[in-house]
């Protein structure tokens, strides 16, 4: 089934968001304006936008270090995420997590966590959760395709497969792992086929075909809700720049990253908008304006906002417990 | 008043605190069926059912990043790792992940999980299953460490630490399981970070815990009996933040300490004691800090090695004599 | 192909050797000259003589904690593996491991871990020497069903599978991990399966069964030997006694027990030796004699060797660096 | 003499040894094609072949065990761990397994393998790429930590670390990659355990490593020069076991300790000096030693709360001031 005018005018304009929003990230961390390491998602915004589709008020998400997009996902104003990655008191963690900690949780976003493949383990006890309290509430958990070799990632699936736990796992195969190919990593190439171990059925489809992972996210969220416990959604994808930013990537062939970027995910949709016409060029470029706006609004906000002081140093340590200072 | 042992005050408290809040939850391996390999969690399973009571698979990963998940969703679970030596297996968790919550995500969560574990030598069980583990700890912020030396601290403070709003490790020294002590039948918490006069004196000051708090209360006995010399015994309760309030006050009033502690001496907590006595009641003291430890070598099979190399009463007389000889 | 004559015979040998070995060490736990935990494999010599009968020369194992037979299998003197066990100078370990550590690395043993999974990672490295050193060396990781639910199984596995390691992985599913189904802690029953995420064959075996157990080590370990890469062997039976010797294992059904000891493996194959006229009962006996002289030989040795010295305690710490004791 | 810097020194050190001793084998994330996430194994590949220089998935338990396991079998394996912040993903390997080996199986085996890390503070990295981990290893007998502070010593510390026959924790503070200084062109072992006076002087002494050294010695220059004070500074290289004697005469001229590291200061490896300095030279001493750390707080992303929390020249010479004044 086709989506919508209106959901795939939604996904453009999403998908537009997050990579003006990584371009401008890069931009700026190149001048110099944002400390530590930015791992970029150009060219995976439809595996972003598109799973995130089926993500509901109550569920839960844990985004992984290429997952800018993902937070804005969750309804966090764009303004707060990028405040975060400028390091900003008015961020979504008050300057302290950065790119790879923002975290929103009364929306959901319970923040990646840098160390690959931790996430993979907090996705059973917030899935348990909801479970022991009955809630209809699924855990979202990204991860790439290198996390994959991690421990965790075997105990999470488990535990899912015996537990039956509500999580979708995303899979985002980008085909590398800074500069270690998925497949010399790993034994098969569709990761999604791993869940066989865990009775945990995968999905594996073309992560820059916007519907297409809707549709498998779709049915693993379904899944889950109905109680049926956990998918691996697999989604086939490449990141467009090296693995943080300032990373030259000379380990890729430039004809491979050419071939990719003709598969530009948003390219993609936005010629299935003008054949379906469901839209015309004008209406494109009227949402092209509007995420601009939000953009240098949220830049602006950014730039603008103070730092964190020392006094945010000493707090939030403990819970009742004081920490002293210099 | 009624007497219990050890075991029992925990499996009390684990009752009491799961039928007074509903939010509290129980995983690890084996601790439903058969109610722990101590028997620390029997009749839970039973009492309150398969959603809180849960038997894991063996993987310490995902038991504590289950807990952490479920924590961040208001829920406050107990996890058990069988023995303290696997901790290992799950150390990311809690140092990357329970330890740093709070902190990298500004205050917008808390991680209140409490990890039970059995610690410590005496079992003729070597390598794998003796180690005392607080010191692999002490180095991480936002970690607090709990070890009890009777069955009445055991019910307070494990309470105390499930009621705590941060994650707690708590220590049960598998060769106090069977030691027995007047436990009162209600609920009580005690305070974590106090710690406790056992023994008031006043030519030296001896610091110790779990199981070497009886060592050392032996040794101020003895010493008291035989040569007239006045220990002052304070049983830590809390490892991590230690109470510095009560060692310095003790320190000011004898000038003399003897610090006990069953881990190898280089590194273990008793040098960071050492170190704050030295910085705050350095004027005080009329003879260096002596530090009881076992020897810097791992814990071996063979009964003579292990008893060789653990701490002994004789060890903490040896000890009083030299600071009060100096 | 049947094995002949002198194979069955020389497995008969070997199993009645194990049982009674494991027999004899319970006694003597019983008895109290036994200090620490005592995993026995009473049920499961079939597994550990079927798989062992392929491993040759310059070979490795690391056996797991149930595996006292396994350390027999590599040719160690019954007298060795026991006063190990027993903690006595004149043991493998010079008695510093015990029951869960011994090891013979001349003869390939390379001990176990008392980690569950430890020794997967471990089995990486040892098979990566052997392609370093280009020998045919083959690893032999025993490991039992609970704990397949270590990241280290899934780091191992997908190690072995991306680089073809010369790994035959000895799965002992005996139905339970101290008091955990199998059924419990994993979603799929048959779980040399898992190898489907890291294409690593695997094949299902009764375990009691010497003949097939051999047939499926075989086929591994030709497949390992011939630089082919790893496969899953899994041998399901069953352990008669609790998970260590003492534990009453109220966790399981009488009846499982029973059904389980009818098919008794060193039954199975002396019904199989006079079914095909091999041998006649007078031969049998002989057998069980000649075992019996070695267990009481080694029995003896054991129980008269001196202990270790505390001196003992402070040597191999590290390797030219002197460790200083009391 | 010849200009390199720290990288360039590791570097050369790699490759020379590699030349030098066929059993030197390098695994690790991104080691091989890409030459390693910091570049420290660049060129390896193409000079020694697939074999000995190995890209591994994400998995840091495996590397460490088949580090472990390689040991075991005669070769002399450097493992890389990309952040020490990840170390915690195989803490159990070298903990349980590395730390252990030659000790649990009475001196049968050694484990010579090297684990280089990237630690420490001052990357904008935040909570998962900023720790300093030694005090994490400092209560395991068994192992040892080499920390260098300048391309010379990097060098020269690493060719003795792989000719050690213990297991080391290599600690390269990845603040420090790009500085500058002579190294010689011919291979260099310095010896481990061993510590350097950088700077002599009467009233202070000043202990540190790594980044905070340079520190040190730009405190201790500023202090001469502008207050007549004169410190001797001390670069420990090995913090565990450190250098008792060197500290100590050290001492028993001066009397004023000041004690620097990276870490938090709760349990860091200050806590372990100043306990040994108060044990062995209570009676030299003129004033308490000093320790300057971090605080106690987990590294924040926001630039301002990563230079309030860490240490600097400000703190050392402070710290010097209250030494003097006491
Ligand atoms: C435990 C751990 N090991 C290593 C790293 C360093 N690291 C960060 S991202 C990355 C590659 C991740 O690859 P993948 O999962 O495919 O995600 P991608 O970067 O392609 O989006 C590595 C090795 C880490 N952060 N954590
Ligand atoms: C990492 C770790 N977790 C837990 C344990 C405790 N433990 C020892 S044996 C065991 C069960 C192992 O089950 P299985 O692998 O099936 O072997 P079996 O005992 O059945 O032979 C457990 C949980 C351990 N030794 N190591
Ligand atoms: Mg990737
Ligand atoms: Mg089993």
């Amino acid at each position: 089934m086709a989506a919508d005018k209106q959901t795939l005018l939604d996904y453009y304009r999403k998908m537009v968001l997050i990579r003006r929003f990584e371009e401008t990230m890069e931009e700026h961390a190149k001048k110099g304006y944002i400390p530590g390491f930015l791992h970029l998602g150009i060219g995976q915004e439809a595996a972003q936008v598109g799973t995130m589709a089926t993500f509901a008020p109550g569920d839960y998400v844990l985004p992984d270090h290429r997952s800018h997009g993902v937070c804005l996902m969750v309804g966090t104003p764009t303004r707060e995420v990028m405040a975060e990655i400028f390091g900003k008191k008015t961020g979504t963690n008050g300057g302290r997590g950065g790119s790879m900690h923002v975290a929103d949780f009364k929306r959901g976003n319970v923040g990646n966590n840098a160390i690959q493949g931790s996430t993979m383990a907090t996705a059973c006890g917030l899935a348990l959760a909801a479970q022991v309290k009955k809630t209809k509430a699924v855990t979202f958990n990204f991860i790439g395709d290198g996390t994959v070799g991690r421990g965790e990632f075997h105990e999470s699936l488990n535990l899912a497969g015996i537990w039956k736990l509500p999580i979708v796992y995303v899979l985002v195969n980008n085909g590398y792992a800074i500069s270690t190919r998925a497949t010399d990593a790993h034994p098969l190439a569709d990761l999604a086929k791993m869940g066989c171990a865990y009775n945990v059925p995968g999905i594996t489809v073309d992560g820059n075909d916007v519907e297409a992972v809707h549709a498998a996210a779709k049915e693993a969220t379904d899944r889950a809700r109905r109680g049926e416990g956990a998918t691996i959604i697999e989604l086939k994808t490449y990141r467009w720049q090296g693995h943080f930013s300032g990373d030259p990537a000379s380990y890729r062939p430039e004809e491979e990253v050419k071939t990719w970027k003709e598969k530009c995910p948003i390219r993609r949709l936005r010629d299935t908008l003008l054949q379906r016409k469901l839209a015309d060029m004008a209406a494109l470029k009227a949402i092209e304006n509007d995420v601009e706006r939000e953009i240098q609004d949220a830049l602006k906000f950014s730039i603008d906002s103070p730092a964190p002081t020392i006094e945010d140093a000493l707090t939030f340590v403990y819970v009742g417990r004081e920490v002293t200072g210099k | 008043m009624r007497t219990l042992n050890f075991k029992e005050a925990l499996n009390e408290a684990l009752h009491q605190e799961m039928t007074s809040d509903s939010r509290v939850i129980v995983l690890g391996e084996d601790v439903a069926r058969m109610g722990g390999d101590f028997g620390v969690t029997m009749g839970l399973l039973d009492k309150f059912g398969r959603d809180r009571v849960r038997d894991t698979p063996l993987s310490e990963a995902a038991i504590i990043g289950a807990a952490n998940g479920a924590a961040f969703c208001g829920l406050r679970p107990v996890a058990e790792i069988m023995f303290a030596d696997f901790i290992t297996e799950c150390y990311d968790q809690l140092v990357n992940n329970s330890a740093k919550a709070r902190y990298m995500f500004n205050g917008q969560v808390m991680a209140p999980i409490v990890v039970r574990t059995s610690s410590g030598a005496g079992f003729r069980a070597a390598y794998h299953h003796s180690q005392n583990i607080e010191a692999w700890f002490l180095n991480i912020p936002g970690l607090t460490i709990v070890a009890p030396s009777t069955p009445h601290d055991a019910k307070g403070l494990l309470i105390g630490a499930i009621r705590d709003d941060n994650p707690v490790i708590f220590l049960e020294h598998k060769m106090l399981y069977g030691t027995t002590g007047e436990v009162p039948e209600e609920p009580y918490a005690l305070p974590i970070g106090v710690a406790e006069v056992k023994r008031p004196g006043t030519d030296v000051t001896i610091v110790a815990s779990m199981k070497q708090l009886h060592y050392a209360l032996a040794a101020a006995e003895r010493l008291a009996s035989e040569e007239e010399i006045s220990c002052e015994v304070i049983d830590l309760r809390t490892l991590k933040p230690f109470d510095k309030a009560t060692i310095l006050s003790s320190v000011k009033k004898t000038g003399r300490v003897v610090l006990v502690n069953e881990a190898p001496k280089t590194g273990s907590i008793n040098a960071e004691i050492a170190a704050v006595i030295m910085e705050e009641a350095f004027r005080d003291l009329s003879a260096p800090v002596e530090r009881v430890n076992s020897l810097d070598v791992p814990v071996g099979f063979a009964p003579v090695l292990e008893d060789y190399v653990i701490p002994g009463p004789a060890d903490i007389t040896m000890a009083v004599r030299k600071v009060i000889d100096y």
